[in-house]
């Protein structure tokens, strides 16, 4: 049942203050986990009925009268619920033991699960206005969770984050409603059937300079990434890793490019824009990296860096590039989601995360150290983890195309990223060791188990490339690549 | 029997291997009496498989003519009977004299390994295949010069890995000649004239053939890694399994992949390098002072009889280098292992410290004497016949310098052992080295073996010369040319053969002089020769290494990467550091400076961002 | 009636734009929401104002109400926020909230 | 047409004197009164419901919330805006009003007209049958809203407690 992805955790997110007042901890965390476990498996079970038949509309009949549930799942779709499952699911056994640092289980699970609902929502949904709304729904609850500590810089952050997503959901609403007045419907097979035979390509290029706004300022391109290096450090570490694995993904890339794709129809002009401000965003924020000495920055701008890749993969609109693009977007999901809960269960282990202080900690937290180079090696493209395959099929992508610069530039800064990955291996877990850090113990089991399926993950996706490629990429990356016919076949 | 049989001996030493190195470090017996089993195993294999004869196995591999291709015939089915007696014959001795190494896990390893990629070096009928393998061993010589654990091992380690990547990297360019020229990778269906581009390729595969087998300019790792390495090592590779491989793929080049004539060009250059590894070489054995580096100059000095050999192009030549090969793997492993005998029981190889160890250690003193008596050519023994063979060859090229060569080596061969053996067993006790006694049974016993197999050889010359080395031959007879080398070959009344007993009295003579000379102290013996005027200034360039190419070729290159370093390579740092670094600092001082944390300006991005993006799409759109 | 739209689209664009001029001026914490609010209500007025010209105003009048709710959300999420942010930092001028940067 | 125009301006002129005005009290007062010819203006294109929603809500809720919010951060919470702020806003504000009309000037005739006929139904039936998923993403949007203010509002104590 496609509707579970909605409304359970809704559900769940509704009951959860009300549990939270008879049990703190235990029910909630059990209920959580058990929610988003129960989601990857659906997720999971979807993959036959999707694949066989190329894409799903469903309805749902309330009281026998109709009413328009509308969701669609194609390969594209169900990339990012599964994705979303997957790492979430993670998250949130991680959160199990670490969020005893801020206690309110309840009230962050519930948060929490309103978020996953939101992106599952937006995921799902076949309506513009409805692509809003989720987006809505999950970032306002990402604006709680980031100021979840209730300190001074969570604040600042979540209220710069609160102010520029505001103005970002203002241009994508008012572009929304310019579409719907060019065609007069929402619904997407009907806005695609709508725009082909429209003949108001300069209004209509307004209108997805809007949404490139719009979703790249939720997606973090530069110029418009300024809120994340802010947001993700100073949310909670479980938070930084929803935020970065998935909330930047599902809110900015997939919205921004199922729009592209699968509505209005990828243009050379688009592409060319497109992929300039991926390549922009893959050095500045590659740049910027380099000269921070917060772990969890670092890896915020990291994200936006390898955000840059996905875009740069996915504009160049050859299907192998879209291909990149998804299995990258995938890759990152699994390894930054990785790097933030183990910036978590550092900062757990040692009250800090300043590279100046760490040091040498590899040989006291060697599982942490462990799967923290291998989800730094992954980002950074070394053989054989899963980054590596990602990276080298978008520059393969790249060449093919005849985008010589672009390919470039990818090799280039991937030289940056390894360089600024190994900077963080170096100064937190090798060297010499800290006297500060004599007496600390590994992080506690569910953390530690958290950062190892994690890394399990990007090590088997690396070796086990092609059939994860051919299971869930390939597909995903068919549905986009079919552009707006995609859409309109739906349900036929 | 089964093709897939061919995979044996590359494939169960090399598991053995893995399990030899997984066996805890302090499970000693488990250890050795597996490591022997298993070298008794590979001797088996090796007997089975020369019984055999002709077995080959192919499989498609990567395309391209790149095929997984082995074959056994006659030659490789002797050069892997060969290979697995030594193994026996090492893993045996080592199990008392490597007991106590640190890293004694690692070195079973390396030497199965070394076994296995050797097997298949000899079984591989595919260039590319048998790179691979040559390249494994280069790989497996270092790991094991390394286990010396002296603090320069590991630059003679390097230096070995850089002379023998060189030869190999040679090799590889000769084959890739080959496959040009004639389109195939297959081994055995190689034959080339070697005129032109043929001939650039035959040099290129030879200097990978003999750079293997240690020839000179190639060998100067060698007398280094003798102090450095562990002696087995010197016993393994250089003595034994180097030659056995490099004189191997020597002859398959001469003989099977190009039509070597006599007298021509080619011929011409291996008769010279043959020559010339000889004498020098052992010029310089002649003055060491320390028994492993004298005896790692000989192996150097051998390899030239056998190329001198190969290069007569003639039958009974051919034949004598190939014989060669397999009497110098056997009396060399035995001084090897006869030199590891007395330094497990002293302590030390220096000649001057040794003194007198005969009566305490007969049973070493008698191996020794027998195999340096072998590889001066002493009569009957296995030296001797292998020697007159290329004599015999030399003289028949119509170039008896060639012949004058080998008969000077074999004095001062015989010149340099009279000295060794002097003052290693006989003479005075020397008083420098406490009281000891013969060494345990595993360590004599090899020497033993390898001893009554010097004899054998010798006495027996035909049972060798008709079972491995004339059907190697057989084929490159002039038809209707009956080969029978075992006839007449321990006739001591030939000319020939009188000359090399004259050589060996000259020996003699020069042995005493020089004992007589150094106030009859053995190790001064050969003081005389090294005083010779033009002599004199020769050698001492060498012990300063002038004649070394590999460290004339590191100071070269240092010089070089001095002046790189100076003209290129900081201009270049001056623009890599101080230009792309700078700017990169530079760009993200800058950006940093830019997220000042103000919203409006985070702002101000995000709408300038907006009006970039909507200008550039409309300008698109037009 | 398509014209009349643009009618629509210039004055929206003038609340807009006032509203990004505040956000991009201004200090006080309340007053940039209060410039975030113009903006939404410049974005409501597209909403309704397209379906009236479209002819669906039906539709765009479900759409203003949704749109009405995630607002009310977002400001009680913002003001509850600038309060936080006051109780912390005893201030409400947005220049104090920039110790993250670099 | 014209007392739409007057309307629109009146929306325009309210919205500036909110953010102009120095006392946040009366700003939230004049963006109320903003929303008031919002408001009107619905009803007059027709969309009575949401004119309701509007003043009833925006109007009335959220300035109560910006009042109560201002009341809560009172003492000696005075900013110091910047005096060109207000000054500089006349000229950018015309010279973005031509730019505005020119623009859409220029787009009039751009749009073709759509085909499609009046609709039919109820407002009602149009929300529930057609737009049911914004229901269900409305309710979501007020839990995630609800559960921000808890997460923000939450006792201090109950921190040290855990």
């Amino acid at each position: 049942m496609v509707f579970s992805f909605i409304f359970i955790p809704l559900l769940i997110a509704a009951c959860l203050p009300l549990i939270g007042k008879v049990s703190k901890k235990i029910i909630p965390d059990v209920l959580t986990n058990t929610t988003l476990a129960f989601l990857l498996l659906n997720s999971i079970l979807l993959v036959k009925p999707v694949f066989s038949r190329g894409s799903l509309l469903q309805n749902i009949n309330w009281f026998g009268e109709l009413v328009n549930l509308q969701i669609a799942l194609d390969g594209f779709s169900l990339l990012m619920l599964f994705t979303i499952s997957l790492v979430s699911l993670c998250i949130t056994l991680f959160s199990i033991d670490y969020l005893k640092h801020y206690g309110h289980q309840a009230n962050f699970y519930a948060l929490l699960l309103v978020m996953v609902a939101g992106m599952n929502g937006l995921v799902l949904v076949p309506d513009l206005f409805s692509v809003y709304l989720f987006l809505e729904v999950a970032a306002v609850a990402s604006y709680a969770l980031v100021a979840f500590g209730l300190g001074p810089e969570e604040l600042e952050a979540s209220f710069k984050y609160l102010m520029l997503s505001v103005v970002a959901s203002a241009f994508i609403l008012l572009s929304i409603t310019v579409i719907f007045g060019l065609t007069g419907s929402l619904s997407f097979q009907a806005v695609a059937r709508g725009l082909q035979d429209l003949n108001a390509s300069l209004v209509l290029g307004v209108c997805l300079a809007f949404f490139i706004m719009g979703f790249g300022l939720k997606a973090a391109l530069v110029p418009f990434h300024a809120w994340l290096p802010d947001a993700h450090p100073s949310a909670p570490a479980p938070i930084s890793a929803m935020l970065s694995g998935l909330l930047i993904k599902v809110s900015g890339i997939y919205a921004l490019f199922r729009i592209v794709y699968s509505v209005v129809g990828m243009t050379p002009a688009l592409s060319k824009v497109l992929m300039a401000m991926g390549a922009i965003s893959i050095v500045v924020a590659a740049l910027l990296a380099l000269g921070q000495n917060d772990v969890k920055r670092m890896l915020a701008y990291s994200s936006i860096s390898q955000v840059g890749y996905i875009i740069l993969g996915l504009a160049i609109g050859t299907p192998l590039g879209i291909a990149g693009g998804l299995f990258h977007l995938f890759n990152h999901a699994v390894a930054k989601g990785l790097l933030f809960l183990n910036s978590g269960s550092i900062q757990h282990i040692t009250g800090t995360r300043n590279l100046n202080e760490l040091g040498g900690l590899g040989k006291k937290v060697p599982v942490t150290a462990g799967t923290n180079l291998i989800g730094a090696l992954s980002i950074a493209g070394v053989p054989p983890l899963a980054g590596f395959w990602s990276k080298l099929i978008i520059i393969i992508a790249l060449i093919q195309a005849d985008h010589f610069g672009y390919a470039l530039v990818a090799i280039l800064a991937s030289i940056l990223t390894l360089w600024y990955y190994l900077l963080i291996q170096r100064k937190a877990f090798f060297g010499p060791l800290n006297d500060r850090w004599l007496k600390i113990k590994e992080a506690p089991f569910w953390m530690t188990a958290a950062n190892v399926i994690l890394a399990l993950l990007c090590l088997l996706v690396g070796i086990f490339f092609s059939p994860v490629f051919k299971t869930w990429i390939a597909p995903a990356a068919d549905a986009l690549a079919r552009g707006v016919q995609q859409v309109l076949m739906w349900g036929i | 029997m089964m093709a897939t049989t061919l995979l044996w001996p590359i494939i169960f030493p090399a598991v053995m291997a893995i399990i030899l190195f997984l066996i805890p470090a302090r499970i000693k017996l488990v250890r050795e009496v597996l490591a022997v089993l298993s070298s008794v195993v590979m001797l088996y294999l090796g007997f089975s498989l020369f019984l055999l004869k002709n077995l080959s196995l192919k499989t498609n591999w990567l395309g391209m003519g790149i095929n997984f291709d082995f074959r056994l015939y006659q030659f490789s089915a002797f050069i892997l009977l060969a290979l697995s007696g030594f193994l026996f014959l090492i893993v045996l001795y080592s199990t008392i004299k490597m007991k106590d190494h640190p890293r004694i896990r690692e070195y079973y390893a390396y030497v199965f390994l070394a076994a296995a990629f050797s097997n298949g070096a000899v079984l591989a009928n595919n260039f590319v295949l048998l790179v691979f393998f040559w390249e494994a061993i280069l790989i497996t010589t270092y790991a094991l010069i390394t286990l010396g654990l002296k603090p320069t091992s590991h630059r003679t380690a390097v230096k070995s890995l850089i002379i023998g990547g060189l030869c190999d990297f040679s090799m590889i360019m000769g084959i890739g000649l080959i496959w040009a020229s004639t389109g195939t990778l297959t081994m055995d269906q190689v034959h080339l004239e070697p005129y032109g581009l043929a001939a650039a390729a035959f040099i290129l595969m030879m200097i990978g053939a003999i750079g293997k087998a240690g020839a000179m300019p190639f060998h100067t790792w060698i007398p280094d890694a003798a102090l450095d390495a562990p002696v087995t090592f010197m016993a393994f590779m250089p003595a034994s399994f180097e030659k056995l491989l490099g004189i191997y793929l020597l002859a398959r080049i001469s003989l099977d992949f190009f039509e070597l004539k006599v007298g021509s060009p080619m011929a011409m250059v291996l008769l010279i390098i043959g020559a010339a590894t000889i004498v020098l070489a052992v010029f310089m054995a002649l003055i060491q002072k320390d028994l492993k580096k004298l005896l790692s100059f000989h192996a150097i000095s051998q390899v030239g009889y056998m190329i001198l050999g190969i290069g007569t192009a003639i039958p009974i030549g051919i034949a004598g280098g190939i014989f060669h090969m397999i009497n110098h793997a056997m009396y060399k492993t035995g001084l090897f292992l006869s030199a590891g005998s007395v330094e497990h029981r002293t302590g030390t190889t220096e000649l001057k410290k040794l003194g007198g160890l005969a009566r305490e250690m007969p049973w070493t003193a008698f191996g020794f004497s027998v195999c340096a008596l072998a590889i001066s050519g002493v009569w009957p023994l296995n030296g001797f016949v292998s020697k007159e063979m290329v004599f015999h060859g030399a003289l028949e090229t119509g170039y008896p310098i060639f012949a004058i060569a080998a008969w000077v080596g074999a004095i001062f061969t015989f010149a340099s052992f009279l000295k060794a053996g002097h003052s290693v067993f006989f003479g005075p006790r020397s008083t420098e080295v406490p009281k000891t006694r013969e060494s345990q049974w595993s360590i004599v016993l090899p020497i033993l073996i390898l001893a009554i197999l010097c004899i054998t050889f010798g006495v027996y010359n035909k049972l060798p010369l008709e079972n491995f080395i004339q059907p190697v031959v057989a084929g490159h007879a002039e038809p209707g040319q009956h080969i029978d080398l075992a006839a007449g070959a321990l006739n001591l009344f030939t000319p020939i053969a009188g000359v090399s007993m004259l050589c060996l009295l000259i020996a003699l003579g020069l042995h005493f002089y020089g004992w007589k000379q150094g106030g009859k102290k053995a190790y001064l013996a050969s003081e005389p020769i090294h005083r010779l005027p033009v002599l004199h200034q020769l050698y001492d360039l060498s012990e300063a290494r002038f004649f070394d190419i590999y460290e004339q070729g590191v100071k070269f290159l240092a010089w070089l990467s001095r002046m790189l370093f100076k003209f290129i390579d900081r201009p270049i740092d001056f623009i890599y550091e101080k230009v792309v670094v700078s700017i990169g600092r530079f760009f993200t001082v800058l950006f940093q400076k830019a997220h000042n944390g103000q919203y409006g300006n985070y702002l101000a991005w995000t709408i300038g961002g907006l009006i970039v993006v909507v200008w550039v799409i409309l300008k698109l759109l037009q | 009636m398509s014209n009349l739209w643009f009618l629509y689209l210039f004055f929206s664009a003038l609340l807009i734009f006032t509203g990004i001029y505040c956000l991009l001026t201004m200090r006080n914490l309340i007053k940039l929401f209060i410039a975030v609010e113009v903006i939404s209500k410049g974005v409501s007025l597209v909403i309704i104002a397209t379906g009236a010209v479209k002819n669906s105003i039906l539709l765009a009048q479900s759409l203003a109400i949704t749109y009405i709710v995630v607002e009310v959300s977002l400001v009680a999420t913002a003001l509850a926020l600038i309060i936080n942010i006051y109780k912390k930092n005893k201030s409400l001028d947005v220049r104090s909230l920039s110790k993250l940067k670099g | 047409m014209i007392i739409q125009i007057i309307l629109l301006s009146g929306l325009v002129l309210f919205s500036i004197l909110a953010i102009l005005l120095k006392d946040l009290l009366k700003s939230a007062l004049s963006l109320a009164v903003a929303s008031l010819f919002l408001g009107i203006i619905f009803f007059r294109l027709g969309a009575p419901y949401a004119g309701v929603f509007e003043i009833s809500v925006v109007a009335g809720l959220i300035t109560v919330l910006f009042a109560l919010t201002v009341a809560l951060t009172r003492k000696d919470s005075e900013v110091q805006e910047a005096r060109l702020t207000r000054l500089v806003f006349p000229l950018f504000f015309v010279i973005f009003l031509i730019i505005d009309g020119l623009v859409m000037k220029s787009l009039l005739q751009q749009v073709p007209a759509l085909p499609t006929g009046p609709e039919t139904g109820s407002f009602g039936e149009v929300l529930w049958k057609a737009r049911t998923f914004d229901l269900v993403a409305q309710l979501g949007v007020i839990l995630a809203g609800v559960l921000a203010v808890l997460a923000l509002f939450r006792k201090k104590e109950e921190d040290k407690d855990e």
